[in-house]
C-alpha cells in the first residue's frame, strides 16, 4: 500500500468514524465534542485535498465556532434545566437505517458516476484560470468571488446579515440569558486573551493582504476575527449589549454596502455593472467584507444586537 | 485514486447524517446531523471536479468557502430558534407526541409548568 | 548530516506524541491523563517543528514553527487548566451530596 | 531521505487520533471526552505542519496557526457548564 493512499484511507476512516458518533452516539455532550474532532479532521482533509483556503476557513468555524455555538446552546439548556443533560436524544428504526444507507448508495452512486465522465473542455474551471491572468491576481479563488461571481457573493452576504436579523428577533430578554464568562478572574485566562488577540488581528490582517495572490481573503480573515471575538465573548472581556449601537450596525452591513458598490460604480463610469475595477476596489471590498462577516458571526453567537467592553 | 476515496467517505457521511437527522429527537441532534451532511456535500463537491495543476478547482472551491460561512450563520440561527422554542413549549423537539424520556424528562405536564416560569 | 539530524528529530517527536496517546489511554483518573497527554504531546510537536525547520532551513519558516509550537503550548496549558478545575468542581460537587 | 518518511509518520500520527477516539468513547467524565480535542488539536497541527513539508504547500502553515491560536475556544465553552450537569455522560457507561 502506498504512503498517499494510505493517508486518505486512514483520514477516511476517522472521518465516518466520528460522523457515525456524532450522528448515532447515545449523549448528546459527547455527539457535540465528536462534532469538534470532526472539524478539525474536516480541516486536515481540505490541506490533504490541496485546498489551503477551505482549510483556513474551516479551522476556525467548523472546528472552533460552530462547536462552542453548540456547547453554549447546551450549556443554555442545561442551565433552564438540568435533566436536558440526560437526554438520549436518539430512537431506533430500522427503517431510517435502510433510508441512509440508500441515501449513501446514491450520493456513492452519482459521485463515482462524475469521477468517470470525461471533463469538458470548456468548464468554468478552466476559464477562469485562463482569464485569471488579465485581472492580475495570483489567487483564483479571490478571483472567483469577487470578479467573475460578484453577485453570488453579494446574495450570500445578504444571507449572513439575514440570519442575524433573524436571530435578533428570536432572541428575548430573559433572566436565563447565560453567562458567558468563564473564568476571567483566572490569570492565565487574561493572559490567554493577550496574547491572541493581537495576534488574532495581525493574522487577519496578512490573510487579507495577501488573499489577492495566495490563500486567503475577506472570508477566511473574517472567520479568524470571529473566533477571536467568540474566545473575548467566551472571557467575558466583551459582553453582550442589548443596547443597539450606530457603530456596530454600519460594520454589520458594510459587507452587503462595499459589494453594492462594486457593482454600481462602474456603471457610473459607463461601464457594465460589475466590471472589474482593479486590485484596489478588490481590497477595499474585502477590507469591508472581512468586519461584517466578523462582527455578524460574533454577535449570532453573542444573541445580542451589540457588544459592551466587560469589566477587567 | 484520492478522489475514489473521498466519494466513499462523503457517502457514507452523508448516510450517516440523513440516519441522525430522522432517529433524533433532540433538535440540536438534528443540526448536528444536517451540518454533517452539509460537509459531505462540500468534500463531494471539491473531490468530483478534475484537478487544474494539481489544486481543486477553484469555482467549487469559491462555492465551499461561502457555504462554510453560510452554514455556520444559519445554524447560530437554528439554535437561536431552537432555545426560544425551548423556553416555550419545556421540551426542545419538533415532534409533538415524542416519549419524553428520551428528551430527559420525567413527566411532559410539569415540563410545561415550568418552561412557561421561565418564559416570564 | 542535517537531514539525518530531521529524521531522528521527526521519529522522537513521533515517539513522544505515541507516548502521549498511550498515557491517555492507559493512566486511571482525568488528572493523570491531562498530565501525560499536555506534555508529552507539546514535547513531539517542538521536536516535529525542529525537524521540519531543519529540512526548510529558512530562518522565518523556522519562526514560524516556533510561533506555532508556543501557541500550541499556551493553548494546552490553558486548556488542561481549565478542564482540570472543572473536574475538580464535579468531584466537590459530588462529594457534598449533589 | 527523511522526505519519503514524511507521509508515513502523517500515517503513524493518524493512528494515534484513531486510538485517542477510544478514550473520547469510553469517557468516563466530560473532562476525559474535552482532553480528546485536545489531543485531536495539537496532533492535528502536528500533521498540518508535516503535510505542508510533504504536499510543498506554504499556506498550510497558516492552518496550523490558525488551529493553534483558536484550539481553546471549546475548553472556554466547556468551561462555564454546570458542574453537575457533567455527571449525565457518565450514568450510561458506569
Amino acid at each position: 500500500m502506498s504512503a498517499p493512499l494510505a493517508v486518505d484511507v486512514l483520514l477516511g476512516l476517522i472521518l465516518v468514524g466520528l460522523a457515525a458518533q456524532v450522528a448515532i452516539g447515545e449523549h448528546l455532550f459527547r455527539a457535540i465534542v465528536f462534532y469538534v474532532a470532526f472539524g478539525l479532521s474536516m480541516s486536515v482533509i481540505w490541506a490533504r485535498l490541496g485546498a489551503p483556503d477551505l482549510a483556513l476557513a474551516d479551522a476556525a468555524i467548523g472546528a472552533g465556532l460552530t462547536g462552542a455555538l453548540m456547547m453554549v446552546a447546551f450549556r443554555r439548556l442545561v442551565e433552564i434545566d438540568p435533566k436536558q443533560a440526560q437526554a438520549q436524544a436518539t430512537r431506533s428504526s430500522a427503517l431510517a437505517v435502510l433510508i441512509g444507507v440508500l441515501a449513501a448508495g446514491m450520493v456513492a452512486t452519482i459521485g463515482l458516476t462524475a469521477l468517470t465522465l470525461e471533463q469538458q473542455p470548456g468548464r468554468a474551471g478552466l476559464q477562469v484560470m485562463e482569464t485569471l491572468g488579465d485581472t492580475g491576481l495570483g489567487n483564483p479563488i479571490t478571483g472567483v468571488l469577487l470578479v467573475f461571481r460578484g453577485f453570488d457573493t453579494l446574495i450570500e452576504m445578504t444571507v449572513l446579515l439575514t440570519a442575524f436579523v433573524g436571530s435578533r428577533v428570536m432572541t428575548t430578554r430573559s433572566r436565563f440569558y447565560v453567562a458567558t464568562i468563564a473564568g476571567f478572574q483566572l490569570p492565565l485566562v487574561r493572559t490567554l486573551v493577550a496574547v491572541i488577540l493581537p495576534l488574532a488581528a495581525l493574522i487577519a490582517m496578512h490573510l487579507l493582504w495577501i488573499g489577492s495572490d495566495q490563500p486567503g481573503g475577506a472570508f477566511q480573515a473574517g472567520s479568524v476575527l470571529a473566533g477571536a471575538g467568540v474566545l473575548l465573548l467566551l472571557t467575558g472581556t466583551l459582553l453582550p449589549a442589548s443596547k443597539s449601537r450606530a457603530l456596530v450596525r454600519l460594520a454589520l452591513v458594510a459587507g452587503v454596502a462595499s459589494l453594492c458598490v462594486l457593482v454600481l460604480a462602474p456603471m457610473l463610469r459607463g461601464q457594465v455593472a460589475m466590471a472589474y475595477l482593479g486590485r484596489g476596489s478588490l481590497l477595499f471590498a474585502e477590507a469591508l467584507m472581512m468586519v461584517s462577516i466578523a462582527t455578524s458571526l460574533t454577535l449570532l453567537f453573542a444573541g445580542r444586537p451589540s457588544l459592551k467592553v466587560g469589566r477587567p | 485514486m484520492t478522489s475514489a476515496v473521498f466519494v466513499l467517505v462523503a457517502a457514507a457521511i452523508f448516510g450517516l447524517g440523513v440516519h441522525g437527522l430522522l432517529v433524533s429527537a433532540h433538535i440540536m441532534r438534528k443540526l448536528l446531523a444536517l451540518n454533517l451532511m452539509l460537509s459531505a456535500l462540500f468534500l463531494l463537491l471539491i473531490v468530483v471536479p478534475a484537478t487544474i495543476d494539481g489544486r481543486p478547482d477553484p469555482v467549487p472551491q469559491a462555492l465551499v468557502l461561502t457555504g462554510i460561512v453560510i452554514a455556520v450563520s444559519t445554524t447560530a440561527f437554528a439554535l437561536a430558534l431552537m432555545v426560544r422554542l425551548f423556553r416555550k413549549q419545556g421540551h426542545a423537539s419538533i415532534h409533538p407526541d415524542i416519549d419524553p424520556r428520551l428528551l430527559g424528562r420525567k413527566a411532559p405536564s410539569k415540563a410545561n409548568k415550568t418552561a412557561q416560569g421561565d418564559d416570564r | 548530516m542535517t537531514d539525518l539530524l530531521a529524521l531522528v528529530f521527526l521519529l522522537s517527536g513521533c515517539f513522544f506524541i505515541f507516548a502521549g496517546t498511550v498515557g491517555m489511554i492507559r493512566l486511571p483518573d482525568v488528572y493523570c491523563r491531562l498530565h501525560a497527554m499536555t506534555k508529552a504531546d507539546n514535547l513531539g510537536l517542538l521536536l516535529i517543528c525542529l525537524s521540519l525547520s531543519l529540512l526548510d532551513g529558512r530562518v522565518r519558516i523556522a519562526l514560524l514553527l516556533l510561533l506555532i509550537w508556543l501557541l500550541a503550548l499556551l493553548a494546552s496549558t490553558v486548556s488542561a487548566h481549565l478542564i482540570a478545575r472543572h473536574s475538580r468542581a464535579r468531584q466537590v460537587n459530588e462529594r457534598n451530596g449533589g | 531521505m527523511t522526505v519519503s518518511v514524511l507521509p508515513w509518520t502523517i500515517v503513524f500520527l493518524l493512528l494515534n487520533l484513531g486510538a485517542g477516539l477510544w478514550r473520547a468513547w469510553k469517557g468516563p467524565t466530560d473532562g476525559d471526552r474535552l482532553l480528546t480535542t485536545l489531543l485531536f488539536a495539537t496532533t492535528s497541527v502536528a500533521i498540518l505542519l508535516l503535510m505542508s513539508a510533504w504536499l510543498e504547500l506554504p499556506a498550510i502553515r497558516y492552518v496550523a496557526l490558525m488551529l493553534v491560536l483558536l484550539a481553546t475556544i471549546i475548553s472556554l465553552a466547556f468551561f462555564g457548564m454546570p458542574a453537575r450537569a457533567s455527571k449525565s455522560g457518565d450514568q450510561a457507561d458506569d
